[in-house]
């Protein structure tokens, strides 16, 4: 399988564990990323809120980049249905990309004003010819966790990960995402493919301050709080995130968070694509590992010891029919939990 | 071609009737104008009067007709009014008065398909010439007809055993009519038999609803077949044939007496999820509640050990009267009924399509069936109200109105009793526990009779409202106070800040909605659906318990929410329909009937195969087809079908659509078509 | 034909109302007019607590046309993007997308003087108009000078711990085609000038 | 109006489905275009093609033709039947050299009175942007003229 593949600017330093392993899991899984050629930033939250159709223009460019590169370079990109598939790992740059898309195909005024736009530089952009895509819903879909299964050499025994969505990959619902605005289960389940124990995690697509941290620090350190908090009720030993600004807030932000409120959470959060690697038995190294700021190392240790009994359960609620009490209505999952 | 057109029928003398229905099509179309260009132009189509007046549909209006008739030899009429659908008859019956065959009078419709519908008048009014001008060149082809007349068979198949299925049966069988109530349930009751009260006058559900039930059972006139469904309806109204499942319940019972001991022997604990809620047990073998109708059990096959294991039959063992019957065989037994009666009511919106309210995942937040039973003496808790823990009594508790409804992500209509179900609630809670109590609502929504008096009395009895649609509810503590309680997040709208309420326990105040298999059964008796899978009434307003389907009529939550007092009323609105059929005998059908011209038929058989009905039937001696009248439904793919031409539609014969068609393009004018044209759009 | 067909026409009226002209500015459809004012969003919002007032109020204060009073609020500044109230809302209205739409009015009539926010948003596309990508230590490091000089120290320590693991760079990356970049960035800020005078909302 | 290319559309409706779509489009003051004038059936099924040839021939720009959803028919199956003729038509009329964007089958249950209106104006549209069907009535010749009565031929 090919892909389109944009990165976006934080994979290029800040959050270059999480390409790194990107490309690195590709590998191993047998998929094709081919990057985009000179692709520019997606004005991430920030232009949208300054000037529309700069905005709109900005992230035109990199459609109408993907639509010359990708339709060119051959059916390799191409969807069932004809579309170039594009692959953002940042779901910031997913949302912007994927709802530029939608928006120029739905408003034919900012489409012909986009592509006047556009035109300046000699480019044009048909709507609807780039399928966005976030790297997750690739993996879980086009690959498959039965065939990620068949990679993993070192499961993950024993690691209780709380699997973190965030926001934007999730949120606005614009079709082809994931399961659920609030409560999807395509990263628990992939986490359970490597073998990891996922903890219940309530929070799990709430928000991380986004650009808060800079501008408003207070109002970002309390949703982090509550994150890190909600997490750790819950005895993970890491948070596996799928979006650079998540992964940048909760990780360089903790200790500020700590300092802030005089907690001591201490939770490495790690991007789902090393914990891929880790399982399919990479060198931690290889795959990032050592760029976090909260470092992983116990969680790495753990691993290694996974055949000691893992930690005291983390509080659960009755799911269960019980004999004494009412029971719980029958949930579609119970099967899964009893199973 | 009009000059032959002329001869051919120049005798015909034709009267035509435009309608201002008040402003409503006068405001759009210049009716005068319509009038004085159909006396004008179609003059020598025949028309030898054409005159408007304010109300057509009028006493006066028809008298207008009838005076027309018989001064002028009318010998055809065209009203240019509303839909045939409302007043096709009144017309047809102002004819008939006057003595000129009712059939020999078309409806054309300038309202609902003219002025109602555009907006530009010249266009509208050049439209409603054309419109007229069709009805004009069709009712030259109309014959006089005989309506068809059948007999209604006198029972009545009633579908759901609910309170409005049950009053509708009741009545019918009060007048001496045979019934055949259906119910899928080993007992009738539905819904009603799960709550505990009812809003506003907080009388026992049970208490009333009982003595309905009994006599029910008792009635001399009422078949009653629970444990069943209707698989198959063939026939017509007057004539309905209908296949009824009986599922085998594995209990004889004329044997039995219903003493319960089988359920007391029987050791298979299972979660009761229809009549509970699935907040409590029952047996494998099982009568839902205590006052069932009928008294007899069944046996849940599906959980029965002996059926699944092969040993058990502990109720066979116990059981007095040799009752039980692990031989018993599902039956289908088939009925000749005259009409039939939908009630088969709603089922409740799942509140685990939305996730962030936390059921199924928090043991606390609990639907407003849990809540009914949970409050209900004969219920899980025999009445107490406690946590999923079974006996915490709960300090706080919040209640969320507008569960999946008024919502276009999941229903986007009004559920109509979650205001006051959600009002009752907070009272019993008052009443019972002294917890403090919240309503969370977006609109309160208290119109009917002794309604808003209940929703001043909860507020007297100290109830919080809070004007907020409920954001979610979480267990995740952020703030003091919030550890171990469940969270309510939402905006006071009235504050215009947002808050986070800790309560012990939360009521889901989930919507109704249609069947899940609504569609099917639609489909099954030939009816048809909203978007909402609600069944739809033939007239929203002024009929509504009639379906488009002659003899099929629906009452109560089928056709959309309703609280106990509007279901009752249209189980007995729907019994009054049935009976007025019944006691007429007979009814007439639109002659709307096909017929083949045995000379013309070239025995092709094309035909044969292609009528749903097998209204059809082939002649090997003669080697012609022959339609069966009694059986033909009218719908004319035969008639299109027929490469000889040898079949003709009553009502709709290629002349009356071929010459219709003429006339909206006006060929039916002297002169150059495209002139009109042009004229149609000056 | 326009009055008589069922779709809305796509007309842009001289002097809108508030509400359309708020609705208009915004991509898509914004829904805004089928509001209910039932608080799911501002009871979803994460920041809801810190707003002046909410999402909700917010709507109604545009129907009401209190312009003035609109744009000096700072929710839309407190806002984080995170859609909730987006996929909650029981009548589809694109709260978000409002949101953005309210910033860049309250910008363009220059409400926000002495909003951290805009300054942030206005630093950060700075560097994108300038190379194309995005610049983290510039954008912390200038936007913290200017605005909370004391948190640049924490801001400084933290700068460190990423240059220990190589997560920051000196150095901005330029793209290659920043000459035709600028081209498309002018002319869509010429288009949208233009706009501005003739009163195109549709495309403000 | 403008002096645009007005076209006319004649709809076939039934009487169970399309056509109290059309009294539910007039009684919820659903506005459409006011270039289509419907006609009346029991059932899709008794759509004649000869209908369609007739209209056509009569200086219709375009027919369009209604019915229930497959599966939803009044009379069981007989929309299929419509289906059947309807692509066998409009294969029939694209040989004899008609656009095939003039002739039109859409399905609208009884409850979809706005998708109905939006249907007619789409497709009035479509029609308007074909432009006048192309041969000429004005010296009373009908290329087609198809008819159950020969001496019935239009003026």
């Amino acid at each position: 399988m090919k892909y389109g593949y944009y990165p976006g600017c934080s994979l290029e330093r800040n959050a270059a564990a999480y390409d790194i392993s990107t490309r690195a899991v590709a590998r191993t899984l047998g998929f094709e990323l081919e990057e985009l050629d000179d692709w520019n930033c997606c004005g991430a939250t920030e232009y949208i809120a300054i000037n529309k159709l700069a905005a709109y223009s900005l992230i035109g460019r990199n459609l109408a980049l993907a639509q010359q590169q990708l339709h060119a370079s051959g059916n390799g990109h191409l969807a069932a249905d004809g579309r170039a598939q594009l692959i953002a790992p940042c779901s910031a740059c997913f949302l912007n990309l994927r709802k530029a898309d939608r928006y120029l195909q739905e408003d034919a005024k900012l489409r012909d004003t986009t592509n006047e736009a556009l035109a300046a530089a000699g480019l044009h952009y048909d709507p609807g010819t780039v399928f966005v895509r976030h790297l997750l819903e690739m993996i879980i879909n086009d690959v498959g966790c039965d065939e990620i299964k068949r990679h993993v050499t070192k499961p993950l025994n024993g690691l209780r990960v709380a699997s973190y969505y965030g926001c934007l990959l999730v949120r606005p619902r614009l079709g082809g995402e994931l399961s659920d605005a609030e409560y999807p289960t395509e990263l628990e389940s992939l986490m359970k493919t490597l073998g990891a124990e996922v903890v219940d995690f309530p929070l799990k697509t709430h928000c991380c301050g986004g650009h808060m941290t800079q501008i408003s620090a207070e109002v970002a350190y309390e949703l982090i709080r509550r994150l890190l908090q909600n997490a750790s009720e819950y005895r993970a030993d890491v948070i596996v995130t799928i979006c650079p600004m998540c992964q940048l807030n909760l990780d360089a932000y903790q200790t500020r968070v700590n300092q802030h409120f005089g907690t001591n959470f201490n939770l490495p959060i790690l991007y789902f694509t090393q914990l891929m690697g880790l399982a399919f038995g990479l060198e931690p190294k290889a795959i990032g590992f050592g760029k976090e700021i909260v470092s992983a190392e116990n969680a790495l240790i753990k691993i290694q010891r996974s055949l000691e009994p893992a930690a005291a359960s983390a509080p659960s609620r009755p799911r269960k029919k019980k004999e004494e009490g009412l029971p719980m209505p029958r949930m579609p999952e119970d099967e899964e939990v009893s199973a | 071609m009009s000059d032959e057109l002329n001869l051919e029928n120049a005798e015909e003398r034709i009267g035509v009737y435009v309608c201002h229905c008040g402003t409503n099509i006068a405001g759009i179309v210049d009716v005068p104008e319509v009038r004085e260009w159909a006396e004008k132009r179609l003059k020598n189509r025949g028309v030898v009067l054409a005159r408007d007046y304010k109300f057509m549909c009028s006493s006066l209006g028809q008298e207008l007709i009838e005076k027309d008739i018989k001064e002028h030899q009318l010998t055809r009429v065209v009203v240019a009014a509303c839909s045939p659908h409302l007043h096709e008859n009144t017309f047809r019956t102002a004819c008939k008065r006057a003595e000129l065959n009712p059939y020999l009078c078309e409806l054309v419709s300038i309202r609902e398909q003219v002025s109602w519908v555009h907006t530009d008048k010249q266009a509208a009014t050049d439209k409603a010439k054309a419109v007229l001008s069709g009805g004009v060149e069709r009712v030259r082809h109309h014959q006089p007809l005989e309506p068809l007349r059948v007999p209604i068979h006198p029972a009545t198949l009633v579908v759901g055993g609910g309170i409005t299925g049950i009053q509708a049966a009741l009545e019918i069988a009060d007048a001496g009519r045979r019934v055949y109530l259906v119910e899928r349930e080993p007992s009738i009751g539905g819904h009603m038999s799960q709550f505990d009260k009812t809003f506003p006058t907080l009388d026992c559900s049970a208490c009333i609803l009982t003595p309905k039930m009994v006599s029910a059972g008792m009635h001399p006139n009422i078949t009653l077949m629970t444990w069943s469904e209707v698989t198959n309806v063939s026939g017509y109204v007057g004539n309905f044939v209908v296949t009824i499942k009986q599922k085998a319940r594995c209990v004889k019972t004329d044997l039995c007496t219903g003493c319960g001991i089988c359920q007391e022997k029987c050791p298979k604990k299972v979660i009761d999820e229809v009549y509970e809620a699935g907040l409590g047990y029952r047996k494998a073998v099982y009568t839902p509640f205590p006052q069932a109708v009928p008294k007899f059990p069944v046996i849940d096959i599906p959980n029965c050990t002996y059926f699944q294991k092969g040993t058990c039959k502990a109720c066979e063992k116990f059981c007095p009267t040799n009752a039980i019957d692990f031989n018993q065989k599902d039956e289908e037994i088939t009925v000749e009924v005259g009409n039939i009666v939908l009630a088969t009511g709603f089922d409740l919106f799942d509140p685990r399509r939305i996730p962030h309210y936390g059921y199924g995942r928090l043991a606390n937040v609990f639907t407003n069936l849990e809540f009914e039973r949970l409050t209900n003496a004969a219920g899980p808790t025999n009445g107490n109200i406690v946590l999923r823990d079974g006996k915490t009594t709960p300090k706080v508790v919040g209640i969320i109105h507008c569960v999946g409804s008024r919502d276009r992500n999941y229903n986007n209509y009004c559920s109509a009793i979650c205001c006051m179900q959600s009002l009752k609630f907070a009272h019993i809670v008052k009443e019972r526990t002294g917890a403090t109590v919240y309503n969370f609502y977006i609109d309160m929504r208290t119109a009917a009779k002794a309604y808003d008096e209940f929703y001043q009395r909860v507020l007297e009895e100290g109830t919080l409202f809070v004007r907020g649609r409920v954001a979610e509810v979480t267990d995740a503590a952020r703030l003091p106070g919030e550890e171990g309680k469940l969270i309510i997040q939402v905006e006071d709208t009235l504050v215009g800040k947002q808050r986070r309420i800790p309560v012990d326990m939360v009521v889901l105040s989930a919507g109704l909605q249609s069947r899940h298999d609504s569609k099917e059964v639609a489909k099954l008796f030939g009816i048809s659906c909203s978007a909402d899978a609600w069944f739809i009434e033939k007239h929203p307003k002024l009929d509504p318990v009639s379906t488009m389907t002659d003899g099929v009529f629906i009452a109560g939550c089928c056709t959309g929410p309703k609280d106990i007092p509007n279901s009752v009323s249209q189980g007995s609105a729907a019994a009054a329909r049935v009976l007025t059929y019944i006691d007429r005998g007979e009814i007439t059908l639109e002659p709307v009937r096909a017929s083949i011209n045995e000379t013309q038929c070239s025995g092709c058989r094309i035909c044969n195969n292609l009528c749903p009905f097998n209204a059809i039937l082939f002649h090997a001696d003669r080697m012609v087809s022959e339609v069966n009248a009694a059986l033909c439904q009218g719908c004319g793919t035969c008639v299109a079908a027929c490469p000889a031409g040898a079949i003709s539609g009553t009502g709709f014969s290629n002349e009356q659509i071929m010459s219709q068609i003429e006339g909206l393009l006006l060929l039916n004018l002297n002169g150059a078509r495209t002139q009109e044209k042009e004229m149609a759009f000056a | 034909m326009e009055e008589i067909t069922v779709s809305i026409p796509d007309t842009v009226k001289p002097k809108p109302i508030f509400l359309e002209e708020v609705s208009m500015a915004t991509p898509g459809v914004s829904r805004l007019e089928m509001c209910i004012q039932c608080g799911t969003c501002g009871g979803s919002c994460p920041s809801g607590a810190d707003m002046d007032h909410t999402p909700r109020a917010l709507f109604a204060m545009i129907r009401a046309g209190m312009r003035d009073e609109v744009l000096q609020s700072n929710a839309p500044w407190y806002c984080v993007s995170c859609y909730y109230c987006m996929v909650r809302c029981p009548q589809e209205v694109h709260v978000t997308d409002l949101m953005y739409t309210l910033k860049r009015m309250a910008i363009r009539e220059g409400y926000t003087d002495h909003e951290a926010a805009p300054d942030f948003s206005q630093t950060f596309i700075g560097y994108v108009e300038q190379y194309g990508r995005s610049f983290e230590l510039g954008l912390a490091t200038r936007f913290h000078l200017t605005h909370s000089p004391l948190r640049k120290v924490g801001i400084g320590t933290l700068a460190l711990d990423m240059f220990a693991r190589d997560r920051l760079s000196f150095v901005p990356t330029r793209i290659k085609g920043m000459d035709g970049l600028h081209a498309i960035l002018e002319k869509a800020k010429a288009i949208t000038h233009d706009a501005e005078l003739t009163g195109g909302t549709q495309l403000l | 109006m403008t002096d645009q290319f007005e076209p006319v559309i004649i709809g076939f409706t039934c009487n169970w489905c399309s056509y109290r779509a059309a009294d539910l489009a007039g009684t919820a003051r659903v506005k459409y275009a006011p270039n289509v004038r419907l006609i009346r059936m029991m059932c899709s099924g008794r759509l004649d093609p000869t209908f369609v040839m007739k209209a056509i021939s009569g200086g219709a720009d375009g027919v369009l033709i209604t019915g229930c959803h497959p599966g939803e028919c009044h009379y069981i199956e007989q929309n299929y039947k419509a289906l059947r003729r309807f692509i066998l038509l409009k294969r029939t009329l694209t040989q004899m050299g008609i656009e095939p964007g003039r002739i039109k089958l859409v399905w609208a249950s009884a409850a979809e009175g706005v998708r109905l209106a939006t249907e007619i104006t789409k497709m009035v549209e479509e029609v308007r942007a074909l432009g006048p069907l192309n041969w000429d009535h004005h010296n009373g010749h009908q290329p087609l003229a198809i008819s159950h009565q020969p001496e019935e031929v239009a003026a």
